[in-house]
This record gives C-alpha cells, structure tokens and sequence, in this order.
C-alpha cells in the first residue's frame, strides 16, 4: 500500500496528473471511490479485495473531464475496460495515467495501451465456474420455467439505472432508454419496460462487456444481472472466439462477420 | 384453438425477400393471409428493438428474411444481421421468450413459391403453438392493483 | 396535423376481384389523420392520376398512400404524380396490395381486413415521412464493359458511337464470343463470321474503346457515375506491342494436342496460340496451364527462340489496372451444358453423340473438318443423324425449367444445313414443341421440314445406345399414339440447355447485382427494365441475363447502350436521397459504424470549439458513398444515425401500427 | 424540531407466537397484507403468503414502504375505444391494505409523503390509498453505522404516522400502541388475539441510535451552504443513478407516461428521481442542473431546506437507504457533517 501511496503522491506532485482516481474507506466503513487532488490526501488512499467498484466508469463523468490529467488505479475489470474504451475511441492519447497492483502487490504504471493489452493477455481472469453453472441449470430448465424465473426478477427492476450508471461501457451521452421519438423503450418501471430495458442493454453491450458484474453487485433489487452478462460473454466466446477488453483495435464480434458464420437457424 | 388466426409480421429486405413475396404475387401462389410485411432497405437495417415491439403490439410470430449469404444488395447487410440474430435469439432463449416464434429465413427474389411455403408453415406452426400474449401482457398495469404486483416488488 | 390522402387501386380485376377496395377507402377515412379516401379502377391510368393530383390539391394532402402493386413497381410513378400536385414526392408511399395480398389470397372479408391493416401500416409511415430532395453527384463518362461477344461488341460499338469512352474486358485472348464459333445463322443462313468480324475489327480500331482482352475484373467499388474497377490483366507472356502475328510460335510449339476450346473440343491446339484465324487481337498468349516451359520449370522456351519480334515474355506477371467508370454493362454470355450431364444418352461417352456448338464447329468453314459433316469417332459422314432438342431444358428432373429459347432454331438450321450438305442423308429432329417464335422464324422451320424434309418427330428421346456401330436412339412418337420410334443414327445431336457461366455467381458478387435461380443475372424489372440490374449503373446485354438469339442479344445490347448514353448525357447524377444521416449531438464517436459500412461511407468529423480546439470527433457519412442500407442505423447504440425513407419513427410507427386491435385484450 | 408527537388511543399486547395466526386471519378476511421478505442482499414488502417467508431479521428494509401509496408504477387513467367512442376508466382502490414490519421512521416517511400528495390539492389515487392502508409499525431493537434517525428529530420509538406500533418487549410478547381509528379497527376485528396493556416506558426496549449531527444547526445554516465547494469534492463519486431516490420514503417525484394507440391506452405515472440528468433537462436542450454536483446538493437542500420552508418539515426520515444503496458509496451524513464543518 505505501509503494502505492508514494506512487500516487508522487504522480500528484510531479504534476503528471491533476486528479487521481483510487479508493477510501468511507465514514461508515464502506470503501468508495476517492478523487485525490493533492498530494497530502493520498493517506487516506485503500486498495484491497473490497475495493471492488470499477473505476473506469469515471472517465466518462464530466467533472473529471474536467481535469488535464486523470490517473487511475485500475483493478483487472477496469484495465480490461479502459483497453475497450480506447478501442472505442473513448480515451485521448496522453490523457490518463493507468495504475495497477499486480499479484505481487508490485506498482504498475502503464506507459500505453499495447502495455495494458499485454498485461490481460498475461492475466486471464478464470471463469466462474459457479456462474455458468447457475446459466446451465436455467438452460436445463424448460422455457416456461425460465421466463417465469425471468419475469420474477425482473418485474422487480425500478429503474433506477444503476446498472447503467456503474457500468464503464454505458457511455452514451443520450441513452436509448432516454428516447422518445420514437419511445423505443417503455419509461415506467413495469415488467415490459424492465424487459426492453435489460434486453436493449445486454444487446448492447454484447461483444463490449468486459464481464465486471458490477451491475449486478450494484442493484437495489438483487436482480442477478451477472446471470446475463455471463451468458452473453459466453455466447460471444463460443459463437464468434471473441472476449471484450481484449485488444485495442476496434473489431468486435458484432461489427464484423464471417462468411461462414453458422446459420442453421436460418431457413 | 381451432379459430385462431395469428398475426404474423414479417421484417424483409427490399431487394430479396420483398421481391421475393411480389414474384410469389406474380405467380399467384395461394398462401395465408395473416401476414402483414414491413419493408427495409436490407436485413442490415433491422433493429432488433423492433422484434420486441412486435411482439408488444401483440405479434404472434415474427419472421425476419432477406438475402442469402452472398447476395445481400449491399454486399454484407445480411452477415451483419445473421450475427446479430445469433446473438439475439440465444439472449432471447435465456430469458424465456419463446424464440419459436421468431423465422429467420433467406428468400431470394427468385424465390417466390419459398416465400409462400415459409408463411403457410410458420402460420400452421404458430397456430399449433398458440396466441402469443405473455409478453405482451407484461405491459399490463391492474388499475390500483397493489397486490397484483404493483408493489415494490412484484412476484 | 397530418392530412393524408389514401388511394386504393382496384388494378381492374387484378385487386378488386379479391379485396373490396371500396370498403378499404371507407375504413381508412376512419384511420387517424386521414383526411381523403377513395377508390378507383386503375389508379396508374391517366384519370386515376389526375384524380391523385385534384385530391392532392384540394384537400390540401400532407402525404398520399397508393395502395395499388408493389412500390417497386409503380412507386416512382406515384411519386412524379405527388410532385406534379406540389407535394414533395418522399411524401407519397405505396401500400402493396396486389403482390403481397390480392394475387396471393382468396377473396374473403380476412382478404380485405388485411388490405385495409396493410394501408394502415402506411399511413402511419407517410405522416411521419419527410420532404426528401434529391442528391446531385458527378458522372464518370466512361462504361465499361464486361465481355466481348456479340452483345459486348454491341453496346460497346453504341457507347463509344454515341461519343463516350469505353473500356471492354474480354476474358478470353480475343473477342467474338459465342457468335464467332457459329457456321450460318438462322434464319437467313449468313455467315456469322462474315457478319461478326467486321465488328469486331471496329472494336479493336475504335478511338473511343479501350480493350483489354485475356483479362477479368477483380473488384467493383463505388456507385452509379463513381465506380472504381480493378482489372485483372492476365499474362499473356507475350509482349503484344511488339508481336506480329506472324504465326510462327504456335506453328512450332511442341504441345500440340491441347483440346481447342473454340472448336468446343473437337479440334486441338497449341500451347501458345491465337484462338482462331480472325482472331481480335490477332495475337497469341501463351496457355500456362498447359505450356511445358510453365510446367517443366523453364524447359522448352522454343517460341522465345524463334520469334523473329522477340515478342516472348515469360517473365511477365499479372497485372492490375484500376479504371474509374460511371456505368457498367455485364455481357458475359452464357454456357451450354455438356453431353456428359445425360445418363440416358451415355454420359458423353460416346463420341458420336455432339452438342449443338459442336456441330456448328462442324458446319464451319474454319472448323477442324473445314465445314464438312464429319462424325467426331472415324471422320465418316453420317447418313443417318439425328437431332435432340429440349436436352436438359424445360426438364424439372434435370433441374432446368426453363426454355433454353435458341435450340428449336438452331436445330432446324442443322438439320438444314446437314441436308444441304449431305443431299442422300436422312435427318430427324425429335421435339417436345417447336418454339419459332419471330420474324421469318415459323417460316425457316417450315422450310427444314417441307424443302428439306427433315424428320420431325414430337416425342422425347428415351435412350440411346450404341450397338454394332449405330447410335439406337429410343422414343416415342406422341402424334401417333406414343409409337416406340427407334433410329439407327450414325450421328446424334443434342440440342443441350442454355445455362449460367461458371463464373456469374462470383461476378455477381462483385458487382452486387443479384441472379436468379439458375444464377443468370437479374434484369431490374422483367418487361420494363430488362437491361438494368437493381444496382444503378449496372446495366446488362446478351445470354448473361437468359439464353437468347442474336437478334435478341444485340438490341439487348443497343438498349443498354443507350441506358448508358442516357446516362453520361448529364454532368451531374440525381440520386434517390434514401442514405444514412448522423446525429452530432449524440454520437459518441466509437466509430463501430465505421466497420460495418460496406461502402467505407462513415467518416470522422471533428467537432471544434470557438478556439479551433476539437471538442470531441463523430461519425460523418458521405452522401456520395452511402448507398442506404441502414446497417450502421441498426448497429448504433445511441440511436444517433437514421435513415432516409426507414427512419426510426416510421418503420417504428409501421410496427406498432399492426396489431392495434390486439392491444384491447390486455385493458 | 421534534416530530415524535401523537396521540395514543390504546395499549394493548400481542404474544409474538400469535403472529402468525395475526396475519392468517388477515389475509383470510380477504386484506391485503404486506410483509417483510428476504432475497439476497434485498429485503423488501411483499403480500403474506406463509409465515416462514417473512422476514425479521433486518435494520431497515432495502427498499422503503413508499409502495403502499405511491407505487413504482400506476394507472392513472386507461381509454378504450369501444364502437367508435372512447371508454375511460379511472381506478378504483378499494381493497383494504396493511403493511407490517415498516420501522418508525418509514412511518414518519409514509405520512411526509402523504401530505405532501394530499396537502394543497389532493392526489385521487394516493388518497384513496391512504384511506385504505392501516400501517403497523414494528420498533428498531438494533440499527447499524447508517440510520440517523435521533438526527433528524426521530427515535427508533417515533409512533408519529403509525396506526400501530409494535414493540418487542421480550418473553415473546409484542407491546402494541393503537395510536389511530383505523389502528383501533384493525386490533377489534382481531381482538382475541390482543390483550390489554398499561403503559410503559418503551425506551428500554428499542436501540439507542446515536445522534450524528445537528440538524437545527443544519436548518438554521443552510441557506449559507447554497454555493458550498464540498458540493463538487463530495459528489465526484456519484454516478447519477435513482437509487437513493427509489429507496427512499419520502421521495415523492414522478414522471407522467401515457402508452396508448388509436384503439387504446393507458396514463400511467412512475417513479423518477432529481439524480437523472434528463430530470431537468428542457426541450430547448438547456439543463438548469447540468452537472451532477448540482443534482445531489438539490436533493440534500430539498430534504433540508426546500421541505422546511415549504412543508415546515424535514424530508429526511434518517432511514439511510441512501447510504446503503449507492453504487459509489455516497453519504449524505458525511456531505452534512462536511458542510458543518466549514
């Protein structure tokens, strides 16, 4: 922690970045993000298994654009994130400093984006294998039994777009579900709207998702949302051989195709 | 069941499977009449948004045709839907929609008399399934109905 | 507030006898925002169209719905009558009530029902249409045009006449096509060479033609007026600059016995050689494939030795070219089927049985028997032959339906000529029905059975076997009852079907023009736009679209042509203006759009502050390049590109107009 | 400014053994009731089924009672067309309801929200709720580093918006305070399962929570606060989410949704929250709260200063729904206590 301290501090010292992205532990003991903007700050700085919050997501927030130079740390789901949003021509060069600890609690600071591409390729994150097999056992049950399980936990959602709000790929100034004209997504919070809405999200972030599960951590409602990122990362693995936060080149699985992608549901 | 006429609706692309119905037109081939078609420019262009609102506004089957690989008129309109409908459909299934009620088919231009079987089977078909209506249900609000799911959390 | 106008079309009996029109109009006064509504026996007809026109202006219409036939039938005839009242003509659409409805239903009162929810689905379109006005781009004054034969000569001939360049692509080493290997024509027995060469001669000399032959396209880019073509020029391995023609190589060349293409294999040829004598260019290339220097790794080179020009180049390589044109015209012509695709008459096995293009080798004054009847196994004249037609075609069994259209002719011209030539021969012809449709034609075929006594028998041939030297050829007689007829032939004929080149479906696909079934090259309208594709500038001549004569092929060819004339007549090209837009405040500039245009449209614009500092970069699309299809509207996350003509408002306001009556359940 | 008053009408004691004969009789008698449940990390109301899903073992509920009134989603009107005329329909409430297990400050929360839908001009659907739902409160034994209830002029031992408050007072027996006609109704029906009681001195028996600042010093200042830079410092985590805005009882804002066709349809009203961007967005594209510190400092001066000038009351019940629910851990004690301290 104090290797990472110094780091932070020195970075705010030096100038290099106006503001730092970390962790603190907040009055009731819960750990939140921090934003250090002075070196004599930094102490209050917490890194550890219960710094769980994705921090990439605070790239977008127009109060931090505000600053010339962000740094921040960046657990694996955020690099993974960062690298998507690069991809996706969300990052200006030179305009973040990334940091991370790795295993050996050892202070990383990235010098560009090839570096962070092949540190993932150097971490892979195991799958869960409790997950897909939460996914299979739905899968095993029959349909009925799936939309029943579905519409339960769903027809709880009440919208208030946490999920969207926490999640690093959910960056679009004006949000689908913002839009009226045409109304393409039901704004009351009823098991329709719910449906479009979750359906509409996970459609789009297919191929993008980078898997943190942070919606799910995050809603009110307990809906297990990991349930459908997993299933759409699975599907993308296994249908297209593609894993998002990967690579920063700007081909994902649904902005390209193979001519021989399979289509045996295809009449 | 017997006197239930579904409605189907049906997303085509206009150089293929549009042209497709208007030679099955043409040559007079007799098919069921609970098709309603919406044209689009290419298979490309379908938002898969539109399937749901379909659904919503009380479809019972769905059909989503276009060109066969390779012939798309924009060259890859329809790769990029097929991959799209991959997706789809699996999240779809995940979820419990009934994905037997969407038809995702090629229909050429030339093939007129495919498109006539393609509607009689997928309405046969859904005639042996049902009327669709949960989906569209979930949009039901009871008036005043508090315990009937209104509250904050609905079972 | 919309004020719509609603015109449902009975088309004669076409509509009305199924859907009840009237009743239509009435329920769709009733459709909100509808403020006219009627009915009227022909809607395309000049009174129907006044009739638009009046209500037009009368009611003072925001926006008319036709519910006739298919918009891609009389859609831009509606429109012109829109804007002919003042209306803008994006503002009109079409509900298709014929081809997607009365032709393809019972009349019943469902029948109607869907009519009337079909107008519905666009009324709810049209209120939410816009006023479109059309895109103006430059025009690229040169065709090109894929394929020498007679249809390529043709209409390249017509666009260069007319003042316009041309560049032709021939893929084998000299035009003439199909059209040059024929003996005689029908139906005035002239000699094709002696009509074909003379024109092929023009198109080598002409100042406005560029001609490229042994060579293909590659790749097709652009759009109408603006398209990029990558022209792939096989190595000749002769350098034609300098070439004579004197002969000498392919009089020496070692390989001697490759089968001839253009005597359709009856005669043999060289490894370097001109494919016939009036060849254009009348120059050889070297066949690779089979030339021992090529296979053997550099032994042999005699042809380099001797050439007195040194014209021999082994070393060159394929090379690409890329030409800017405006207008395409695809006459790549069409292919027969061999003899060995028919089981029941041996499998091509026995050399005696023949195609139709070869016997015309035969007939030929150039061909390997110097134009005597000669059978193909022991060069002895057949005394008894017989001819086949309907060989593979309109056979569902053997998967061709159609009418290969030129072998009932060409068979009566065989049978001609094969009686003019062997006065003591017999000739039979055993027919399904004898199409002679045209001028003279009846006429021609009269004369084969009635001058030259050919015997036609109507009936098809079952089998045919070889036994002690003849051909048995097996069949019925169906004007006698169905009498087993059997032949001892000498020599048979088959009259083979007309099919697609190898190649039409990989052209096809770099052009983006579709094909039919039988992979022949779609016309964009069967009767009225029967030399466009449906990609605009994309016309098409000849037997690539579907087997046809000469005289067929070559106004085919003069129509395209003046498709192409028409359309280098102007300096700027209106496009339909149906493309793809982007919402700058909302774009978020991930560019995935960019990956998914096929047309490389997208473009990144940046978007500056006072100071000039770029504020942020967003997806631009190019109204020059964007062709409309709509993959990036459908891909985009934020909703921030729309489309022209199937905006997000109206094909949503199409969708969730269907089923408003099933939405009552759930009250 | 203390908001613990009411009168009580009765006291009465339940064995907590009968609880269960309690709500079975309720449901029986063909009421809705709703109870505490339990799924995952979420606890929530929801109708009684059995016993065994009802929940007891929590601080405070993850999501606030604000339902029985005020639902996430309701019908406002529906129209139908019906041979050429329109049909519309307005709701009907009315079955009777109650809720059980709501702690004394979702009462307090309940009855801010009430007035605040039924003061000037009266809400149909939420008066006719009103009148039909009897709220039986149960006292906080334990609370945990987020409620503040003692802050904002409350106690775990408030009886202020309750019809009955139950308070466990040990050998397995509920102490009952009937403080309303509607609360007295409900005990008659089921008198055999109350006996009566004296009064006590409930202190005792319910948690002491302790006071984590002083929220007359906050009335009195907050005008001062308005133009704060902690506002910015201590909103950089906020990510712009409803959550705290959906959690809590007496967050009252809605959004008006009409989902109809020509044949028919529906106005339904739903939940929305001042932490949206779009919340203030105008049609001209100008948002007079454009960036998010603006939005969290309008809800944190709402519950404390708008509400009081406008109300004479806090909006703020002190529940820490807020605190628990944030996805980036937000605070509202810790933005007050920071604008104290300045």
């Amino acid at each position: 922690m104090q290797e990472l301290n110094n780091k932070i501090a020195e970075l705010l010292t030096n100038n290099l970045v106006s503001i730092f992205i970390s962790y603190k532990k907040g009055l009731n003991g819960k750990i939140k993000p921090a934003f250090f903007t002075k070196p004599n700050e930094v102490y209050e700085n917490y890194f550890g298994d219960e710094a769980q919050q994705n921090l990439a997501v605070y790239v977008h927030k127009p109060e931090v654009k505000k600053y010339s130079k962000v740094g921040i740390l960046a657990n694996i789901f955020a690099l993974k994130a960062l690298l998507q949003l690069y991809a996706e021509n969300q990052i200006k060069d030179n305009y973040l400093t990334i940091v991370t600890v790795n295993q050996d609690n050892k202070v990383i600071v990235f010098a560009d984006f090839n570096e962070i591409e092949s540190y993932i390729a150097q971490h892979q994150i195991e799958k869960n294998t409790n997950k897909q097999k939460e996914i299979n056992e739905l899968l095993s049950l029959s349909r009925e039994k799936r939309w029943e399980f579905w519409v339960e936990q769903l027809s709880s959602c009440i919208k208030c777009y946490a999920c969207r709000a926490i999640c690093p790929m959910c960056y679009c100034s004006k949000c689908t579900v913002e839009l009226n004209q045409p109304q393409w997504i039901s704004v009351p919070a009823h098991s329709l709207g719910n449906f479009e809405w979750h359906i509409m999200r996970m459609m789009h972030l297919a191929c993008r998702c980078i898997n943190c599960q942070e919606c799910s951590r995050v809603c009110p409602m307990n809906i297990p949302l990991h349930l459908l990122t997993t299933k759409i990362n699975s599907d993308m693995e296994e249908e297209f051989g593609q894993i998002a936060g990967m690579k920063t080149t700007l081909d994902f699985a649904l902005n390209t195709f193979k001519v021989d992608d399979y289509e045996n549901f295809i009449r | 069941m017997s006197d239930f006429e579904p409605k189907i609706i049906a997303f085509v692309c206009n150089w293929c499977t549009y042209a497709g119905a208007d030679l099955a037109g043409t040559s007079r081939i007799k098919y069921a009449h609970n098709i309603r078609i919406v044209r689009f420019p290419c298979t490309g262009r379908i938002d898969f948004m539109l399937l749901l609102k379909a659904f919503q506004s009380g479809a019972d089957g769905i059909i989503v045709s276009g060109c066969h690989p390779a012939d798309c008129h924009y060259t890859a309109g329809n790769y990029h839907a097929r991959r799209r409908w991959i997706v789809f459909q699996n999240l779809l299934n995940f979820l419990g929609i009934d994905t037997r009620r969407i038809t995702f088919s090629w229909v050429s231009a030339a093939e007129g008399a495919k498109w006539g079987h393609l509607v009689n089977e997928v309405v046969d078909n859904i005639k042996k399934i049902g009327p669709y209506t949960e989906y569209a249900k979930l949009g039901k609000i009871g008036i005043g109905s508090i315990s009937e799911g209104n509250y904050a959390r609905i079972e | 507030m919309s004020r719509i106008g609603v015109f449902v079309c009975h088309c004669g009996e076409n509509i009305g006898a199924t859907v009840d029109c009237a009743e239509v109009a009435k329920m769709a006064k009733d459709f909100p925002g509808v403020a006219f509504s009627i009915d009227y026996k022909y809607m395309c007809s000049d009174p129907g169209q006044t009739l638009i026109k009046e209500a037009i202006k009368e009611h003072n219409l925001t926006g008319v719905v036709v519910a006739a036939c298919s918009p891609r039938m009389h859609e831009p005839t509606f429109r012109k009558v829109a804007a002919e009242a003042g209306l803008n003509p994006y503002l009109c659409e079409m509900a298709n009530l014929r081809e997607h409805c009365s032709w393809v239903h019972y009349k019943d009162k469902s029948t109607t029902l869907k009519a009337a929810e079909l107008v519905r689905m666009l009324v709810e379109k049209v209120k939410l249409n816009t006023p479109l006005y059309p895109i103006k781009v430059p025009v690229t004054k040169t065709a090109l045009v894929i394929g020498g034969g007679i249809a390529g000569i043709q209409t390249a001939l017509d666009i260069a006449n007319s003042g316009h360049k041309v560049i032709m692509v021939e893929k084998s080493p000299s035009i003439g096509g199909h059209m040059s290997q024929l003996s005689e024509t029908f139906p005035t027995l002239d000699c094709s060479q002696c009509i074909l060469t003379p024109r092929m001669v023009e198109v080598a000399q002409h100042p406005n033609i560029t001609l490229y032959t042994y060579a293909e396209l590659e790749s097709l880019d652009g759009f109408i007026g603006n398209f990029k073509a990558t022209i792939k020029l096989k190595a000749k391995s002769v350098d034609h600059s300098v070439c004579n023609g004197c002969g000498e190589c392919s009089a020496k060349c070692p390989i001697k016995k490759i089968p001839d293409e253009f005597n359709a294999g009856l005669g043999t040829r060289p490894a370097i050689y001109v494919p016939f004598p009036q060849a254009v260019p009348n120059k050889p290339v070297i066949d690779r494939d089979n030339c021992t220097y090529f296979r053997k790794n550099g032994k042999c080179g005699l042809c380099e030795k001797i050439c007195p020009t040194k014209a021999i180049d082994f070393s060159q390589k394929d090379e690409f070219i890329t030409v800017d044109v405006g207008a395409v015209v695809v006459t790549t012509g069409f292919d027969i089927k061999g003899t060995d695709f028919f089981p029941e008459y041996g499998y091509g096995k026995y050399k005696d049985i023949i195609t139709g293009l070869q016997f015309e080798r035969l007939a030929s004054a150039s061909g390997p028997t110097l134009g005597e009847i000669r059978r193909p196994s022991d060069g002895k004249i057949p005394q008894n032959i017989v001819f086949i037609s309907c060989a593979g075609s309109r056979d569902p069994a053997k998967g061709i339906d159609y009418c290969s259209k030129i072998c009932c002719m060409y068979l009566a011209k065989h049978a001609m000529l094969y009686k003019h030539k062997v006065h003591s021969g017999k000739a039979s012809v055993f027919y399904m029905d004898i199409r002679a449709g045209g001028k003279t034609y009846e006429e021609f075929v009269r004369r084969a059975i009635e001058e030259d006594e050919v015997n036609y028998v109507r009936g098809r041939v079952s089998r045919i076997y070889e036994k002690d030297g003849k051909l048995i050829v097996k069949g019925v007689d169906t004007l006698l009852n169905s009498y087993p007829v059997e032949i001892e032939a000498d020599m048979v004929v088959l009259g083979t079907a007309g099919i697609a080149n190898p190649e039409s479906e990989s052209l096809a696909q770099k052009l983006h023009i579709s094909y039919d079934q039988y992979h022949f090259f779609a016309e964009a309208h069967p009767k009225l736009r029967p030399v466009e594709t449906n990609t605009a500038g994309i016309m098409l001549a000849g037997a690539c679209q579907f087997p046809k004569d000469i005289p067929d092929s070559v106004s085919q060819a003069s129509g395209a042509a003046s498709k192409v004339s028409a359309l280098f007549s102007q300096n700027e090209l209106t496009r339909d203006p149906l493309i793809a837009f982007v919402n700058k405040n909302t774009c978020v500039g991930c560019f995935m759009c960019q990956s998914v245009c096929p047309y490389l449209a997208i473009e990144k614009e940046k978007i500056k502050a006072k100071d000039g500092s770029v504020i942020r970069e967003v997806a631009k699309i190019n109204p020059g390049l964007c062709q409309g299809c709509g993959t990036c509207v459908a891909l985009c996350r934020s909703k921030s590109i729309d489309i022209n003509g199937y905006s997000h408002k109206q094909v949503y306001a199409e969708v969730m107009s269907l089923f408003n009556e099933r939405s009552l359940e759930y009250v | 400014m203390k908001i613990l008053s009411g009168k009580i009408m009765n006291y009465k004691t339940l064995k907590i053994d009968n609880l269960d004969l309690f709500f079975n009789e309720i449901k029986k008698s063909g009421k809705n009731l709703l109870v505490p449940k339990k799924k995952g990390k979420t606890t929530y109301f929801s109708s009684f089924i059995n016993i065994n899903d009802v929940e007891f073992n929590y601080i405070q509920t993850t999501i606030s009672p604000k339902s029985a009134l005020f639902p996430k989603v309701e019908e406002l009107i529906s129209f139908k067309k019906d041979d050429g005329t329109y049909v519309v329909t307005e709701p009907s409430i009315e079955k009777e309801t109650i809720v059980f297990g709501l702690r004394p400050c979702d009462a307090v929360g309940l009855e801010y929200l009430s007035n605040f839908f039924l003061n000037e001009k009266s809400d149909f659907t939420v008066r006719l709720r009103k009148e039909n739902t009897t709220l039986i409160t149960l006292a906080c034994k334990n609370f945990d580093e987020n409620c503040f209830c003692t802050s904002v002029g409350l106690s775990p031992a408030s009886i202020k918006g309750s019809d009955i408050c139950l308070t466990d007072i040990g050998n397995g027996l509920f102490y009952a305070e009937i403080i309303t006609d509607k609360g007295e109704k409900l005990i008659a029906e089921h008198s055999a399962l109350f006996s009566n009681a004296e009064k006590i001195n409930k202190e005792s028996y319910v948690a002491q929570v302790p006071l984590k600042f002083d929220s007359d010093n906050l009335i009195k200042n907050i005008k001062n606060y308005y133009n704060s830079e902690k506002w910015t410092i201590n909103s950089l985590p906020c990510l712009g989410c409803g959550a705290c805005a959906f959690v809590c009882p007496t967050c009252t804002c809605f959004n008006i949704e009409d989902e109809a066709n020509p044949v028919c349809g529906t106005r339904l009203r739903c939940w929305d929250s001042c932490a949206f961007g779009i919340f203030t967005l105008h049609a001209s594209g100008h948002n007079p709260r454009p960036i998010q510190s603006n939005r969290w400092r309008h809800r944190v001066l709402h519950k404390f200063g708008y509400s009081v000038t406008n109300m004479d009351t806090l909006s703020c019940v002190g529940c820490g729904r807020c605190i628990r629910v944030c996805p980036a851990g937000m605070n509202i004690i810790e933005q007050i206590l920071d604008l104290q301290e300045a």
